[in-house]
């Protein structure tokens, strides 16, 4: 098992945060998604193409350094398709398709997943997807779809014939989804369905952790300058204490996204419960860290001028992007035999 | 009159001239206007007031009778609830003949609004760290600095303004509290969005706002006590609030979710259980409060556990809804979505869960006190605000 | 919904307060039960009859008074059968019988309660009872047991024949239990079994205020004593702020025994809801007021010498007295008709 | 030898000479001491310590390699290790060399057991308020005083400690630090009875207790700083052992939990996995730790956060062991009696769950100090223990 980055995922990790500091401060996020950002997050770090196999042009890396990846893009609340291209990326290491992989690796092509099935009839697509992560801006949409040979994977050109697409606002203001009904819409088989939920719970956590570092930085850089009562608020333990907790959290979300993601590159076998665990544990401490983080702020916390609600909103809506959180546990329980 | 007789009278008027529709089109404000002038008219505004300024001179089993009986209602009071409850006592407390004669009327005849100018975005829990600075030049006073978490200041004619006179002594001993006009041209009232994309409240900015030395309240340097005494009556009127009722249009009460989750599952139930258990809770306190005061205990501090326990049961039933429906409660717009951004607001507002535990500490428990740094400064040597 | 205690139950509060202040001192309470205080409890005091009807010698009071009553007693930690016989006496005012109530009134009569179901042949009960509360002190078995009539209620002489007595340490050292066996023991029959699980819950929670609400008055106490690094600890944020919960959690658990027990006495509707409650709420708050206020202790709180573990296993003890937690929780959902 | 070479060995020896039995009978202390001596004759007992003084002066790449073949054994090492991880490792650091040359050799051999004094009843937490008293006559030092907490006390032949020399300066500033003959006649040891019934650690009465000069370890009043380096060497071997194994006998386990109850329940299911998340999730971090140490960087401050952690987990695990078995587990004979009664520990043994939050908010988030009152003033002076 291995839980510490090595030195060339930590240069991974520097490179990504230093061109998110520049490219995408905090400021910038609520303007929403940058495409020319999104390029050069795909040109000159190649992030999209992470996990993409050399041959189709990406850098063969594993969930443990998109997770690297995910964790910065998480932390500076990069708006746009980055998570749901991955998510998408993820689907098709399974079922490998050289247009889409390549198209992905060099940042021509964002992408998303629904897990809801649809129906296919030859290859034409039908079904209402009710929420699709970045919906508006990927170009393809992969999805499982039933069809007279099973359930199998396809792939639909979301800009094409029979797909209309419904903007939806979301609570997260970073990042919005839409509802996308598909009537006769073209669409690719790319083979068998695979169970990719796993590494789906993985890469969100990774985002997560990175949501509530970044979250736990802020207040702890606050409780350094914020004085009352004569004093920086990071000298009263009502605040400290707090904060020690959080970090207690931070430290254990982080151990879990290390081991869910080596376990997905390297020990298939306990993937499952390092998912669910990684799902079960981070999204619930992810929002708690950035909810605390918004109430020792006092009153500007809750100012839309501050950024503390934005960490606060994408907690929670990264809580229940993969279904209710109870669906986690309730998969451990099943999985320990309980 | 007899108590009995006193409360049959309110419920017949309010039946025959509380507003049957309390979100009105158009002209809110002129018609909230009226129905306060009507309310004085009938004797039911400033019912313990003294009737020498316009009040009804009666006792407090008056008021809590048309209480009682407004509970029904919902009046449209709600713009001059500052002047009511926080800064029309405090004149009738510490403003002198003059002042009271002036402002006490028109205030309860809905006649003019008032807002509260308090708090600064460096002074939040600590106010009295404030810097906004007024200095005497002749027989008047110029205000320059800035307020926020101001509630309807952008109708309001008067504000009740807390300012620095002094910056050479302790915090507390510079302050001096001023009666100030809205209306001046160096007032600029700008909305205040919060995290839920709404404007409840406005950021006040003075620019050489003239006051002048009559309208002070209190001696000079001397605002911290008539301060007090304001946020005495800010406390009270927050408290008898706590709740009671207001959960009426909440998404994420036990009531709501029963009826949009799947309480087939037995950790779904178990969840409304929770949430059963501490709303019932703080409920039940609520209730024992006020039975206590009506009996004549004054709850005193221990109001403040309560609004504590009410700002955590906001936090964690909006936190409990959005887990349990999932997905669906991240759209914008869901009622849950804008449960959620609201959540936070009443551990925020009108003091954080860390002064409350603070006072609850002190005031309850009895404590000992936090050593203090900042009492015995001068003031421009206090570090204030946000500072590196 | 009366929530405030009148004059009258204000002074019964007192006098039993101070009687317990002097007669049942918390050093004494390691000695374990002495009947002569008992006695002197039930005689000067006559808190054994404060719910036995007028008729019979007693009070004829509710479960209010009673409620104040076993306040005191949870808060001195009172050793003996005085729950026990509460508990009992519950029972007996659904299916009244002189010679017992008469007994319990003049506090000769220690007697216990179970839940489980015996067998009743004739005259004779059997049945295995696994912990019995003060089953060693008690006189009187009070229990339903199963007969050709249906299911009753029965008393047993502890003393008498066909019982087999084996005391049982608990991990509350001043409150015992007893494993009792009864083989052809002699059993009276009182009347058809009543229904009062739920006034049960409703005394032990009262219990548990009391328990609350002196270790939460000890901790108190101690933090405006005790120095460290130069200050009183309760003038920490850490320690202040955690007492301040405690606080919060002992006037919510107040209001709904104060609740529970006007239910029981004037709204009977209300009643199985309120009692549910008072179990759901008050035995976890107690427990976890009981196990702060030890670890605010510090080290000496770990210490046998101490009195503050005494508080934390009568909490722990008196958690699961009635059952594993859950039930009562899972009892509200059910009355919720969820 | 090479690394794996040196494994291969010790795994052999190990093997060899382990005891099996790890609770003997009888005269458990003479074969402790038997085996420390053999173990010392194998050269694995100061690995790290330097030859002169009895060591092995190798480096910490082998003790590790030791302590990993080692993990699958019980040594009957407890009652040294005091001595070996504590009170051995300060005399090394800090001892003259007179007192290396009569200490270090015997401690390793297990020929003399040591144990450390420095809590008091009214210094816990807070150590350095400590008010046992050791005033010069001459040549030598005479103490009065006492000391409690003190594990393996009415084994030890010697104990590391701490007391006050100087009551006019601050109280850091007045302590020296002392090696003492535990069989010095006005040494008392008395058991301490914990809250489980058990005795596990010692109160020691000091009355008019000699110490020669040359038995004083650093310099007069400077013993705070010898204090610092034996507490540093505590807390690396507690943070060392933290959340690895030692859930082996614990009721209150998922594993053992999952044996005794109704798993068919979906409540008792959910908490069991609320127990299994948490569980997880500490020891992960604690995997973490290890392998960073391993990889080179110090866990600093952070094992602190795990020992928190640690202590959390205690008390959740067993608080919801019996709360999920119901009446039985307040049986005194239930494992799970014992388990409720032992939880506290963790979280009051090395540190409470404050002095641990603390600890990672000021030296791990770097977050400003509390304000000291304690610091400047003359002990004499200063508020200490208990007062009213």
């Amino acid at each position: 098992m291995k839980l510490v980055l090595s030195e060339e995922q930590r240069e991974l990790r520097a490179a990504v945060r230093d061109f998110l500091r520049t490219a995408s401060p905090l400021p910038k996020v609520r303007h929403g998604y940058d495409p020319q950002v999104y390029a050069r997050l795909n040109g000159e770090l190649g992030l999209s193409g992470l996990i993409v196999p050399e041959e189709y042009g990406g850098a063969g890396a594993g969930l443990t350094e998109l997770a690297v990846a995910l964790e910065e893009t998480g932390a500076a609340l990069l708006p746009g398709p980055f998570l749901a291209t991955a998510f998408a990326a993820i689907a098709l290491t399974q079922v490998p398709d050289k247009e889409l992989m390549t198209g992905i690796a060099e940042g021509r092509i964002a992408a998303t997943l629904s897990e809801t099935e649809l129906t296919l009839d030859g290859t034409s697509a039908h079904g209402t997807l009710a929420q699709v992560l970045s919906g508006m801006e990927a170009g393809v949409l992969v999805a499982p779809a039933r069809s007279g040979d099973g359930l199998v994977m396809v792939a639909v050109e979301l800009a094409g014939p029979g797909v209309t697409r419904t903007a939806l606002e979301t609570l997260d203001l970073t990042r919005g989804q839409a509802r996308i009904e598909l009537e006769g819409a073209p669409a690719r088989v790319l083979g068998a369905a695979p169970e990719i939920g796993d590494r789906l719970c993985v890469a969100l956590a990774a985002e997560q952790l990175g949501v509530m570092r970044a979250a736990l930085d802020a207040i702890v850089a606050y409780a350094k300058v914020r004085v009352a009562f004569g004093r920086y608020i990071g000298s009263y333990q009502g605040v400290k204490h707090k904060l020690a907790d959080m970090h207690g959290k931070l430290e254990q979300a982080e151990s879990i996204v290390r081991y869910a993601a080596w376990a997905a590159d390297e020990s298939p076998e306990e993937l499952p419960g390092a998912a669910a665990l990684a799902q079960a544990y981070v999204g619930r401490a992810c929002f708690e860290v950035a909810r605390d983080h918004l109430l020792l702020h006092g009153g500007i916390g809750f100012t839309w001028e501050h950024d503390a609600h934005l960490f606060y909103k994408r907690a929670k809506a990264d809580e229940v992007l993969l279904g209710p959180p109870r669906i986690h546990r309730a998969r451990l329980a099943q999985l320990l035999e309980l | 009159m007899n108590l009995a007789d006193y409360r049959r009278a309110a419920s017949a008027w309010l039946r025959d001239n509380a507003p049957t529709d309390d979100r009105p089109e158009g002209d809110g404000l002129g018609r909230a206007k009226e129905f306060m002038a009507r309310l004085h008219d009938a004797g039911y505004s400033g019912i313990t007031w003294p009737a020498q300024w316009g009040g009804q001179g009666l006792t407090q089993a008056e008021e809590r009778a048309f209480a009682a009986e407004a509970r029904d209602y919902t009046l449209p009071t709600y713009v001059f609830s500052i002047g009511l409850g926080m800064t029309g006592p405090t004149l009738v407390d510490r403003g002198t003949d003059a002042q009271r004669e002036r402002f006490i009327r028109p205030l309860l005849r809905g006649e003019e609004i008032w807002c509260q100018l308090f708090s600064e975005p460096g002074a939040g829990s600590d106010v009295a760290s404030l810097q906004t600075r007024a200095v005497l030049d002749g027989d008047h006073w110029v205000v320059n600095g800035q307020k926020v978490w101001t509630s309807v200041a952008h109708h309001a004619d008067w504000g009740l303004l807390l300012a620095r006179t002094d910056v050479d002594v302790p915090k507390h001993k510079g302050l001096t509290m001023f009666v100030v006009d809205m209306h001046h041209p160096g007032v600029t009232v700008r909305p205040l969005k919060d995290m839920t994309g709404r404007s409840n409240f406005n950021e006040i900015f003075f620019d050489n706002v003239i006051i002048p030395d009559e309208h002070r309240v209190g001696e000079v340097n001397d605002g911290w006590s008539v301060a007090v005494t304001t946020l005495l009556h800010e406390r009270l009127s927050i408290s008898s609030g706590v709740g009671m009722g207001g959960q009426k249009d909440n998404p994420a009460t036990l009531e709501a979710l029963r009826k949009v989750v799947d309480t087939e599952d037995p950790l779904v139930r178990d969840q409304l259980v929770e949430l059963h258990i501490r709303t019932r809770a703080l409920a039940l306190f609520n209730q024992r409060l006020a039975q206590e005061t009506r009996a004549g205990i004054f709850p005193g501090a221990r109001g403040s556990a309560a609004k504590l326990l009410l700002a955590e049961l906001y936090m964690f039933q909006a936190d409990l809804a959005t887990r349990l429906v999932g997905p669906e409660a991240a759209l914008a717009d869901h009622p849950l979505a804008h449960a959620i951004s609201l959540a936070p607001a009443m551990a925020l507002g009108g003091g954080t869960n860390e002064i409350m535990r603070n006072i609850v500490g002190d005031r309850v428990l009895g404590l000992p006190p936090e050593p203090r740094v900042d009492k015995t400064v001068p003031f421009k040597d206090l570090k204030v605000g946000t500072q590196t």
